[in-house]
C-alpha cells in the first residue's frame, strides 16, 4: 500500500478541477430534455409513456409542459414521439433554488386557417 | 445490574451508505444482540406496475437500485419476454451480458471502497473509487448514463456498440486488470486489513446454505451458487467459472468479490470475441399473459423477478426478491458475538443493497 | 467572504432513494471530484454539519428521521435536495409510501436535478448553497433566526 | 510548647481515653448517651491528636519510659487473652487453621516472654516523633470523623436491615477500642507493646467484619483473621531473633532501626512480612476485599484510612534498614506488583466498594514500594501518600456509603447521573476521585515524588518500579475517570433529593472534602515542618525534595482547577438544547428510542469493564502467585541470612 | 434465448409443512416466498433450489386464516413471511422472529392487500410551509 | 529564554504552527489519495466557521468540560515550553484529557459514551510510554526540567532509540491517526460516527479542534527533546516523522481497540522499558 500511496503522491491528483475545468461529457450523455415545439402535434404520447409523469400536454391550449424537476431523463418520450420533436441534450440542468421549477413551452399559434 | 450498552445503529450513520437500523446490545464492545429493522427505503414501487405500461415500467425497475440498476432492468425485461414468448436478438443478449459485467465491476469496486472505509482505510476507499470511475466512463460512453444506464427495453436493448467501441473496451481491459491486481494485493495482504477481516463474521458452510444466503456471501462459505451457471441470456455461450472461497469469514467474502472482478473482465473479453452481428431489438406487440420467475446474478447474488400478467397492458404483479433480503438472516447470524468495530465490516460484507431489498 | 463559505461540512442522508444519487454524492468525495478542495467534509453527524445533502423522496418512517436530523443541525444550515426523487418524488412520486420530495418534510434551499444527479451537478448545488448559508448567517446575526 | 512529661501524658491519654469511651459505650446503652459519648470522644481525641502532632513539630523524638513495671506483665496477659479468645471462636467455628496458627503464635510469644524475663529490657516504651505525630493526627482526626459519621450511618443501616442483630453499643465500643490500639501502635517504642496493640487491631478488624453476621461476613472475617495472624506470627519470630542474637536492648523500635541493616535487617524483614499482610499486599490482599461486607464506616476506618496504614507504618519505620538491601527490593517489588495488579483488577469491578478496596490495595502497594526502596526521597513520597490517601479514601468511602443508603445500591452503574439527584454529594465524590488520580491533587503529587525517588535508586530495580508506575498510572486513570463519567452523565435529569441524608454525615463529608483540598495547599508546610525534619533525623542529610518552582506550578494548576467551576454557569446558559444524537431516530429528550420490532428501548450506557483482559480471577491468581514467590524469596534470604 | 417454462405446483395449506420438510431433507435451499393477489384471491408461492433447478409450490391464502410459518424449518423464511404479513395482510403463525407488523412500516396498512389501487397523484403544491 | 516569555510565545505561536502543520497534513493526505485537497489554512477556516455557528448541546456542562480541556492543554503546553518539570507536564496533560473524556460522558449519548470509553483506553495505552519517555530523558539529562533537557548538547536519541521508537508508535494515538484513531476520527466514516466529539458543536467543537492543535505542537515538542539543542536536525526529524505518520495513516485500516492497546503496551515494554532498563544498568 505504501508504494501505492507514494505513487499517488508523485503522480499528482487525478481530480478534475470542476468548476474551473469543464465537466466530463460524452456524446450520448443524457443531460436534459428539450422540445422543438414547432413540430409538436400535442398528441400526448409522450405524456402517456413518461414513467415519471413529468409531462403535461394540453391539446386545446396547445401547451406542452415539462416539470424538469420530475423528469428522470430516461428518454422514453423521445422514442415514442411520432414527430421526433423531443430530444435529449448533453448538458445537464443547473441546480436551482426554486422548488417547483416548471418549464412551460408556450403554444405555437396556428398558422394555417382551417376552411 | 447488567453491564450493557444499548445503542441504536442507523438509520443515519456515516458508515452506512443506506439507511438500515440495528438495535445493538453490547457488553463492553462485544455485541450480544443485534436486531435489524428495515423499511427506511421502502417506496412501494412494485405497486406502480398496476399503473404503468409494462414497457415503460422498465425505467422504474431500473430505479429499484442505482447500483445494479442495469441488471434489474435486464432481469425484468427477461421475465416479461419469457412470459410473452419473445425471442430477443442474440446480440442484445451479449450486450446485456457486457453491461451486466460492467455493472458488476462498478458495484464490486464501489463495495470494496466502502468496505475499506468501514475499516477506516480511507486511502483504499479512494483508490477503489478512482478505478471505479474508469468503469463509469465506459458505461456513460456506451449508454449515456453513469449509474442509471436506461438502455434496456422489452425486446432487446436500445443502444448498440460499434466495432470501434468494442475494440476500445477491449484495449482498456489490460489496464483495468493491472489496477485490480494492485487492489487485490492490498486487500489480500495488508496486515491491518487482515486483522480486521480474517476470522471475523464467520458463516460456516452449512449455516450459509440453511439460511439461504446468496451471492458472494454464500460463495465465501464454499458453495458454488451463482445464477450465471444456469446459463441465462448469453451466459450459456460464455466460459464461466464461479469464484468460491471456503473460509466463510469477511476476508473470504472480500476475496470472492475481488476474484469476480477478474471473472467479469474475462467474461467481457469473451463476449466481445463472440458477439454476433445483428439486430439489437425486436418489436414487441401485444400484452403479456402468464407468469415467470426470472433468475439472474447480480453483484450481490441471485435476484428473482417475478411477473404475473393477465393480458392487460398493466401487469398484475411484479415482485423482486433481491439478494440482500436473502442475506439478512445470515447477517443476523454473523453479528452475534462480534465486536462493535466489526459491525460495519460485517454488515458490509453482505454488501447490503437496501434500495433493492425494500423496493 | 465569511468562513462559513470556506468550510461547509455536509451530512448526507438517503431518505429512500434508489442509491443512484447516493453513490454520486459519495463519488464527489473521491479523487476525481474531491469536494474537499472547497473545504467540504462529510461529517456524518448532524451536530457538526452545515449542509444537509439529502437524496430520495422521503418515505413514511424517514419523515421523522429527516426532521430529527434537520433539527439537530445548528443554525445556520441549508438543505440540498439531490436528485429528482428528492426534488419532487420523481418516478416514485405516486408510490404509496413516498411523501413526494424532501420539501414536503423540511424546507429545501437548493434543488439538484438529475437521475442520477451527476457529481458536477452536486458540486454546483453545494456551491450555490454556500451563498444561501451566508445569507442565513447574516439574518441570524441581525436577530432574525433562520427558518424553522 | 508543652514539656516532655506533658507530652507523655498526652500519649497515654490518647491510648487510654478511647479505651474509656469504648468501655462506657459498651456498658451504657441508650442512643442519646452514645451519641454524646461518641461526639465528645471524637472531639477530644481529635484535639489531643492535634496537640501530639504539634508537639512532634521541630522537636527531636521524645522517649518515655512508663514507670509502672507491671504493665509489661499485663501486656503479656493481654496477648494471651487475645489468643485465647481467638482460639475459642475459631474452634467454635471450626476454623482450625486459625486455631493452629494462633497456638503457634502463642507458643512463640511464650518463648519471647521467657527470654524477656531473663533479659529485662530497659528501653523507653513510648515515644513521639514526627511520623508518630502524623499518624496520630490521621487516626485521631479521620478516625474521629468516621466514628461520628457512623452514628447516622448505623441508624439507617439497621432500619434498612431489620433482620441483622442491632449490636451498636458493641460496635462503637470496638471502634473506639480500635482507635486506642492504633494510637498504641504508633506510639510504642517497645516492640512487645507494639505487637500487643497490633494484635488488638487484628481482633477488632475481625469483630467488625463479622458485624453483619451473615455467612459471607463470618467467612470473610475469618479470612481476615487468618491472613493477619499468618503475618502477625512473623513478629514473635523476629523477637526471638532479636533476643537470641542481640539481647533485649534492641527490642525498641528506635534502637533497632538505629542499629543499622547489618543487625536489624532480618527482624525488619520478618516484621515487614507482617506489615505486608496487614496492609493487604499480594498474596494477602483478598482479606481486604472480603472485608467490604462490613458496614461502610468500618471499611473506611479499618480498611482504608487507618488499620492498613499500621502495616505500611511499620514498613516505613524500617525503611532506612531496607535501603539498598535485597530484602527491601523484594518488598518494594511486592508493593509494585500489588500496585499494578490491584489497579488492573479495579478496572473490572463495578461494585463501588470493591473498586475502592482494590484501589486502596494498589495505593498501599505504592507506599510499600516507596518504603522498600527506603531512600529519603522515597520515604518522603511514602509519607505524603499515607496522608493524602487516608483523607481522600475515607472521604470516598463515606460518600459512597451515603449514596448507598440513598439509592440502595453500591454499584457504580446505578450512579448514572447522580449529579442531578445529589449534586453536593456528587461534587464531594468527584473531589475524592480527583484526589486519587488527578493532578494537582494529593496522590498525584506523591506519584510524582515516587517517580523522582525511584528513578535514581537501587538500579536497575528502581527503574523496574518506575516502569510499573508508568503502566499503573494509565490503568488508574481509566477506572477513576470512567467512574467520574458515570456520575456526571445525565440521561433524564432526576429529582434533586439530598434531604434524607443525616446532617452529621453531610458535615463530616464537607470537612473531609475541605481537608482533601486543604492538604493539597498545605502539603509544602507538612513537608517542611514535619517530614523533612524527620528525614533529617534519620538520614542526616536530605537534599531539596521538591523545588519551589514545582510547588508554584502545582498551585497554579490547583488554582485553575478550583476557579474553573465558576465558568460553568456561563456555559450552561449559552447553548440551546437539542436531543442527543441517535442516528436520526427521534428521541424527544428522554432516553428512549423506538428500536427494531417497534419496541421502545431505553438507552443503557454501561462503562467498560474489559473483563477479558483485567478479569479479577485471572489477575488475582497471577499476582498471588508472584506475591507468594517473592515472600518465599524473602523468607529464604532471612533463613540464609540468619543461618550465616 | 428462450428458457424452459416453469411449473408451479399448487398444494393445500395442510400439506405445506410436510412438503417443506421434505424439501429441507432433500437438501434444497429456500430461494424465496412471494405472494400475489388476483381478484380477491391470494396465493403464496415458495421456491426451492438445488443443483441450479428451481421448484415452486403454491398455496392459496386469505387474510383470515393464518398460514403456518416454515421458519422452524428454514429460519430464513422469517424475512419473507414478515414481508407478506405486512404488505398483504396475510397472517403467519409462529414466525421465529416476528416483527408484528413493523417489518415494513407503510403509510397505508397492507398496501398490496387492498383491491383499490393506492397509487395517488400528488400535487407539487403539497409542500412544507 | 525567560520562561514566561516562552509560555507566551507558545500560546500565541502554537496555533499558527499547528494550523499550518494540520493544513499541510490534510493536503498531503489528499495527495496521497490522488486528490487535490483543501487549502493550507483550512483548519483555520474550520475553527472560525465553528465559532460562527449557533451553539447546540445536550447539556450545557459539555462546553464547560471542553473549556477546561482547552485551558489545561494550553497550560500543559505553556508549562512545557517554559521548561517546567516534564512529569508535571505529563500529569497536566492527563488532567486535560480527563476533562475531554468527561465532556464526552456528560451528554449520555451512545456514541459519545463509547467514544469516551475508547478515549480512556487510548489514554491507558499511551500513558506508560509517555512516562517512560520522560524517565528516559531524565536518565540522559539527569534532570526532569525540560529547560535543561532542551539544552542538551548531544543527541539524547542516540541513547534512547527504543524510547524514541515507542514514542513514535504512540504518537499515532495522540495525533488520532489510523490505525489508532479509535475514539474519534478525522474522517466521518467510522463506526462511532464522531466518537467522543459527536455531541459537540459550534464553539465547543472549535475548542476541541484548537486543543488538538495545541496538543500537536506539544507532542512535536516532545520529539524535539530527543534531539537536544540540535535544532536543524530536530526540524528535519519532525518533518520526517510527520510524513511517516501521514503515510502510515494512509496505509492502514483502523485496528480494534484490543489490538491497539495491547500492541502499544507491548511496544512500550519492549522498546521503551527495555531501553531505559538497559540505560540504568549501564
Ligand atoms: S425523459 Fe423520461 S422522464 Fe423525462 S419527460 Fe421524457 S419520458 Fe418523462
Ligand atoms: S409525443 Fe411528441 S408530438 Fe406528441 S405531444 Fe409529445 S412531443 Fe408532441
Ligand atoms: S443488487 Fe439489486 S439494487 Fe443492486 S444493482 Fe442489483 S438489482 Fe439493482
Ligand atoms: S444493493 Fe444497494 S446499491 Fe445495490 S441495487 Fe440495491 S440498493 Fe442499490
Ligand atoms: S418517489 Fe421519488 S424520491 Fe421517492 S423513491 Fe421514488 S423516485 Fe425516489
Ligand atoms: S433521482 Fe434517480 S438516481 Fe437519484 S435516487 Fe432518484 S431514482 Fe435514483
Ligand atoms: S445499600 Fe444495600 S447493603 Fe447498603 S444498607 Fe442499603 S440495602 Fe443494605
Ligand atoms: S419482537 Fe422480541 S422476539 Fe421478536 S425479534 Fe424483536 S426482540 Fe426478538
Amino acid at each position: 500500500m505504501a508504494l501505492n500511496v507514494l505513487k499517488n503522491l508523485i503522480k499528482g491528483p487525478a481530480t478534475i478541477r470542476y468548476p474551473y475545468q469543464p465537466a466530463k461529457v460524452t456524446p450520448v450523455t443524457r443531460g436534459h430534455l428539450v422540445i422543438n415545439i414547432e413540430n409538436c402535434i400535442f398528441c400526448g404520447l409522450c405524456r402517456m409513456h413518461c414513467p415519471a409523469d413529468a409531462i403535461e400536454v394540453n391539446k386545446q391550449e396547445r401547451t406542452w409542459q415539462l416539470n424538469q424537476f420530475q423528469c428522470i431523463i430516461c428518454g422514453n418520450c423521445v422514442s415514442y414521439c411520432p414527430k421526433d420533436c423531443l430530444s435529449i441534450k448533453q448538458t445537464y440542468l443547473p441546480p436551482s433554488a426554486s422548488a417547483t421549477y416548471v418549464t412551460i413551452t408556450g403554444p405555437e399559434p396556428e398558422t394555417k386557417e382551417n376552411p | 445490574m447488567s453491564k450493557k450498552i444499548i445503542v441504536p445503529f442507523g438509520p443515519q450513520h456515516p458508515v452506512l451508505p443506506e439507511p438500515i437500523h440495528l438495535d445493538l446490545v453490547l457488553e463492553d464492545e462485544r455485541v450480544i444482540e443485534a436486531i435489524p429493522s428495515i423499511g427506511y427505503v421502502h417506496r412501494g414501487l412494485e405497486k406502480l406496475v398496476e399503473k404503468r405500461d409494462y414497457k415503460d415500467y422498465v425505467f422504474i425497475s431500473e430505479r429499484i437500485c442505482g447500483i445494479c440498476s442495469f441488471i434489474h432492468g435486464a432481469t425484468y425485461c427477461q421475465a416479461v419476454e419469457q412470459v410473452m414468448g419473445v425471442e430477443i436478438p442474440r446480440r442484445a443478449e451479449f450486450l446485456r451480458a457486457i453491461w451486466s459485467e460492467y455493472s458488476r465491476m462498478h458495484s464490486h469496486l464501489l463495495w470494496l471502497g466502502c468496505f475499506a472505509d468501514s475499516m477506516g482505510y480511507e486511502n483504499l476507499f479512494m483508490d477503489c473509487w478512482k478505478v471505479r470511475e474508469k468503469i463509469l466512463d465506459v458505461l456513460e460512453r456506451t449508454t449515456g448514463g453513469r449509474v442509471i444506464q436506461g438502455v434496456n427495453r422489452v425486446g432487446g436493448v436500445s443502444r448498440d456498440m460499434d466495432k470501434e467501441e468494442l475494440n476500445r473496451i477491449k484495449s482498456e481491459i489490460p489496464g483495468l486488470r493491472a489496477d485490480y491486481v494492485e487492489l487485490t494485493r492490498i486487500f489480500d495482504e495488508d496486515l491491518t486489513v487482515q486483522s480486521r477481516t480474517k476470522g471475523i463474521g464467520m458463516l460456516p458452510k452449512d449455516t450459509a446454505w440453511e439460511l439461504g444466503a446468496v451471492g458472494p456471501t454464500i460463495r465465501g462459505s464454499g458453495h458454488a451458487v451463482d445464477a450465471r451457471m444456469t446459463g441465462y441470456g448469453a451466459y450459456d455461450e460464455l466460459d464461466f467459472k464461479p469464484v468460491v472461497r471456503t473460509e466463510g469469514d469477511c476476508h473470504a467474502r472480500c476475496m470472492v468479490r475481488t476474484g469476480e472482478l477478474f471473472t467479469s473482465l474475462d467474461l467481457i473479453e469473451n463476449a466481445i470475441d463472440r458477439i454476433p452481428e445483428g439486430d439489437i431489438i425486436v418489436p414487441v406487440k401485444g400484452n403479456p399473459s402468464g407468469e415467470y420467475y426470472a433468475q439472474t446474478e447480480q453483484p450481490r447474488g441471485e435476484v428473482i423477478h417475478y411477473v404475473k400478467a393477465n393480458g392487460k397492458k398493466n401487469l398484475l404483479r411484479h415482485r423482486v426478491r433481491t439478494p440482500t433480503l436473502a442475506n439478512v438472516p445470515a447477517l443476523v447470524q454473523m453479528l452475534a458475538g462480534c465486536e462493535l468495530a466489526d459491525v460495519p465490516v460485517i454488515v458490509l460484507t453482505i454488501d447490503p443493497c437496501i434500495g433493492c431489498m425494500e423496493r | 467572504m465569511s468562513y462559513l463559505q470556506k468550510s461547509p461540512w455536509i451530512i448526507h442522508y438517503d431518505a429512500s432513494s434508489c442509491n443512484g444519487c447516493d453513490i454520486e454524492v459519495l463519488a464527489c468525495l473521491t479523487p476525481l471530484y474531491d469536494v474537499e478542495r472547497f473545504g467540504i467534509l462529510n461529517t456524518g453527524n448532524p451536530k457538526h454539519a452545515d449542509i444537509f445533502v439529502i437524496t430520495g423522496g422521503v418515505n413514511e418512517i424517514n419523515k421523522e428521521v429527516v426532521k430529527n436530523i434537520y433539527d439537530q443541525m445548528p443554525h445556520p444550515k441549508v438543505v440540498v435536495a439531490v436528485g429528482i426523487c428528492a426534488c419532487s418524488g420523481g418516478v416514485f412520486k405516486e408510490c404509496y409510501n413516498i411523501s413526494g420530495g424532501v420539501a414536503t418534510v423540511i424546507p429545501v434551499d437548493i434543488y439538484v436535478p438529475g437521475c442520477a444527479a451527476r457529481p458536477e451537478s452536486i458540486i454546483d448545488g453545494i456551491v450555490q448553497a454556500l451563498s444561501i448559508l451566508e445569507q442565513k448567517r447574516n439574518s441570524m446575526k441581525t436577530g432574525v433566526e433562520g427558518t424553522a | 510548647m508543652l514539656s516532655n512529661v506533658r507530652y507523655m501524658e498526652l500519649l497515654i491519654f490518647l491510648i487510654l481515653f478511647p479505651l474509656l469511651i469504648a468501655g462506657l459505650i459498651t456498658l451504657i446503652h441508650g442512643e442519646n448517651f452514645r451519641r454524646g459519648a461518641v461526639i465528645c470522644g471524637a472531639v477530644l481525641v481529635g484535639i489531643a491528636s492535634l496537640f501530639a502532632l504539634m508537639g512532634s513539630v521541630t522537636s527531636h523524638p521524645i522517649f518515655y519510659s512508663v514507670p509502672v513495671g507491671i504493665i509489661g506483665i499485663l501486656i503479656f496477659i493481654g496477648d494471651i487473652a487475645i489468643s485465647g479468645y481467638i482460639i475459642f471462636v475459631s474452634t467454635k467455628a471450626r476454623q482450625y487453621l486459625v486455631t493452629a496458627i494462633t497456638i503457634i503464635q502463642l507458643i512463640l510469644l511464650c518463648a519471647v516472654e521467657y527470654l524477656a524475663l531473663s533479659d529485662h529490657a530497659t528501653i523507653p516504651e513510648l515515644f513521639l516523633d514526627q511520623l508518630s505525630g502524623i499518624m496520630a493526627a490521621i487516626i485521631g482526626i479521620i478516625g474521629g470523623l468516621i466514628c461520628v459519621y457512623a452514628l447516622g450511618y448505623m441508624r439507617e443501616y439497621h432500619t434498612e436491615h431489620p433482620e441483622r442483630p442491632d449490636k451498636r453499643p458493641q460496635f462503637f465500643g470496638i471502634m473506639f477500642l480500635f482507635l486506642s490500639a492504633m494510637f498504641g501502635v504508633v506510639f510504642s517504642n517497645n516492640l512487645l507493646w507494639l505487637f500487643f496493640f497490633w494484635e488488638i487491631t487484628t481482633l477488632c478488624s475481625y469483630l467488625l467484619i463479622r458485624y453483619p453476621e451473615t455467612d459471607e461476613a463470618i467467612k470473610n472475617a475469618f479470612r481476615a483473621l487468618l491472613f493477619n495472624l499468618v503475618g502477625g506470627a512473623c513478629i514473635p519470630i523476629a523477637f526471638i531473633v532479636i533476643f537470641l542474637s542481640h539481647g533485649s536492648d534492641l527490642i525498641g523500635l528506635h534502637e533497632l532501626v538505629v542499629a543499622g541493616p547489618g543487625i536489624a535487617l532480618i527482624p525488619a524483614g520478618l516484621i515487614g512480612i507482617a506489615g505486608l499482610a496487614k496492609s493487604a499486599q499480594f498474596p494477602f490482599s483478598s482479606w481486604l476485599v472480603g472485608a467490604m461486607v462490613a458496614p461502610t464506616p468500618v471499611s473506611a476506618l479499618l480498611h482504608s484510612s487507618t488499620m492498613v496504614k499500621a502495616g505500611v507504618y511499620i514498613i516505613a519505620r524500617f525503611a532506612p534498614v531496607f535501603e539498598g538491601q535485597l530484602i527491601g527490593i523484594l518488598i518494594a517489588l511486592i508493593g509494585g506488583v500489588t500496585f499494578l495488579a490491584a489497579s488492573a483488577i479495579a478496572i473490572s469491578q463495578s461494585n463501588a466498594k470493591k473498586v475502592l478496596a482494590y484501589s486502596t490495595i494498589a495505593n498501599l502497594g505504592l507506599i510499600v514500594a516507596c518504603c522498600g526502596v527506603g531512600t529519603a526521597e522515597a520515604l518522603w513520597a511514602a509519607i505524603l501518600l499515607i496522608i493524602f490517601h487516608a483523607i481522600a479514601k475515607s472521604l470516598l468511602f463515606l460518600s459512597v456509603g451515603t449514596v448507598e443508603h440513598q439509592i440502595h445500591s453500591r454499584d457504580i452503574e446505578d450512579m448514572t447521573g447522580l449529579v442531578t439527584k445529589m449534586p453536593r454529594i456528587t461534587m464531594i465524590i468527584l473531589i475524592g476521585i480527583a484526589g486519587m488520580f488527578l493532578a494537582p491533587f494529593g496522590m498525584l503529587i506523591s506519584k510524582w515524588a515516587s517517580l523522582h525517588a525511584f528513578v535514581e535508586s537501587v538500579p536497575p530495580f528502581g527503574i523496574l518500579l518506575v516502569i510499573i508506575i508508568a503502566y499503573g498510572s494509565g490503568i488508574t486513570a481509566f477506572f477513576w475517570a470512567k467512574w467520574m463519567g458515570k456520575l456526571i452523565a445525565v440521561g433524564e435529569p432526576q429529582q434533586k433529593d439530598e434531604s434524607h441524608i443525616p446532617k452529621s454525615e453531610k458535615n463530616i463529608l464537607y470537612i473531609l472534602s475541605a481537608l482533601t483540598i486543604g492538604v493539597c495547599f498545605g502539603f509544602p508546610i507538612i513537608s517542611w515542618y514535619l517530614i523533612e525534619p524527620w528525614l533529617q533525623n534519620i538520614y542526616q542529610s536530605v537534599t531539596e525534595l521538591i523545588s519551589l518552582s514545582n510547588i508554584e506550578i502545582m498551585f497554579m494548576m490547583l488554582f485553575l482547577v478550583l476557579i474553573m467551576p465558576f465558568s460553568l454557569a456561563r456555559f450552561s446558559r449559552s447553548a440551546s438544547r437539542v436531543p442527543r444524537y441517535l442516528c436520526g431516530i427521534p428521541e424527544s429528550r428522554s432516553t428512549e428510542f423506538i428500536g427494531s420490532c417497534g419496541i421502545t428501548r431505553e438507552i443503557e450506557l454501561s462503562n467498560y469493564y474489559l473483563d477479558k483482559i483485567f478479569g479479577e480471577e485471572r489477575l488475582s491468581r497471577i499476582s498471588v502467585g508472584i506475591g507468594i514467590f517473592l515472600i518465599v524469596l524473602i523468607l529464604n534470604i532471612i533463613i540464609v541470612g540468619g543461618g550465616l | 434465448m428462450k428458457q424452459p417454462d416453469q411449473k408451479v405446483e399448487t398444494i393445500q395449506v395442510e400439506e405445506l409443512i410436510h412438503r417443506v420438510h421434505s424439501f429441507h431433507d432433500d437438501g434444497y435451499r429456500l430461494v424465496q416466498i412471494s405472494c400475489a393477489q388476483e381478484g380477491d384471491a391470494f396465493e403464496v408461492t415458495y421456491s426451492f433450489d438445488k443443483n441450479l433447478s428451481i421448484s415452486h409450490i403454491r398455496i392459496p391464502a386469505t387474510p383470515e386464516n393464518p398460514i403456518p410459518s416454515i421458519s422452524k424449518i428454514y429460519l430464513a423464511s422469517f424475512v419473507y413471511e414478515n414481508e407478506i404479513a405486512d404488505l398483504f395482510g396475510i397472517p403467519f403463525s409462529g414466525i421465529a422472529i416476528d416483527y408484528k407488523g413493523t417489518f415494513f412500516r407503510t403509510s397505508v396498512p397492507h398496501p398490496f392487500g387492498t383491491s383499490q389501487i393506492t397509487v395517488v397523484k400528488k400535487k407539487p403544491e403539497e409542500q412544507h410551509e | 529564554m525567560n520562561p514566561f516569555l516562552a509560555a507566551a510565545v507558545f500560546i500565541i505561536l502554537a496555533p499558527v504552527v499547528g494550523i499550518l502543520i494540520t493544513g499541510l497534513d490534510r493536503i498531503l493526505t489528499a495527495r496521497m489519495q490522488g486528490r487535490v485537497g483543501p487549502p493550507v489554512l483550512q483548519p483555520w477556516y474550520d475553527i472560525r466557521k465553528l465559532i460562527q455557528k449557533k451553539q447546540v448541546a445536550v447539556w450545557g456542562a459539555q462546553s464547560f468540560f471542553i473549556f477546561c480541556y482547552l485551558i489545561f492543554i494550553i497550560f500543559t503546553g505553556a508549562l512545557f515550553f517554559a521548561g517546567g518539570d516534564i512529569l508535571l507536564v505529563i500529569f497536566a496533560f492527563t488532567l486535560a484529557h480527563v476533562f475531554l473524556v468527561l465532556g464526552a460522558y456528560v451528554s449520555f449519548s451512545p456514541y459519545a459514551h463509547i467514544g469516551a470509553e475508547r478515549e480512556l483506553i487510548q489514554l491507558m495505552a499511551v500513558e506508560p510510554m509517555i512516562i517512560i519517555a520522560a524517565i528516559g530523558l531524565y536518565q540522559v539529562n539527569d534532570s526532569f526540567l525540560i529547560g535543561e533537557m532542551a539544552d542538551h548538547p548531544g543527541m539524547p536519541i542516540l541513547l534512547l532509540p527504543g524510547v524514541f521508537l515507542g514514542f513514535i508508535y504512540i504518537l499515532t494515538f495522540k495525533l488520532r491517526k489510523s490505525p489508532f484513531d479509535l475514539a474519534t476520527s478525522h474522517h466521518a466514516h467510522q463506526e462511532l460516527v464522531k466518537g467522543s466529539t459527536t455531541e459537540f458543536s459550534g464553539r465547543t467543537l472549535a475548542m476541541v479542534e484548537l486543543a488538538h492543535i495545541y496538543e500537536l505542537v506539544v507532542m512535536l515538542g516532545f520529539i524535539w527533546l530527543f534531539f537536544g539543542a540540535n535544532l536543524i536536525l530536530c526540524a528535519l526529524a519532525i518533518v520526517v516523522i510527520m510524513f511517516l505518520e501521514i503515510l502510515v495513516d494512509n496505509c492502514t485500516s483502523r485496528v480494534r481497540w484490543q489490538d491497539a492497546m495491547i500492541s502499544a503496551w507491548f511496544v512500550t515494554l519492549v522498546a521503551g522499558a527495555g531501553n531505559i532498563f538497559a540505560l540504568s544498568i549501564m
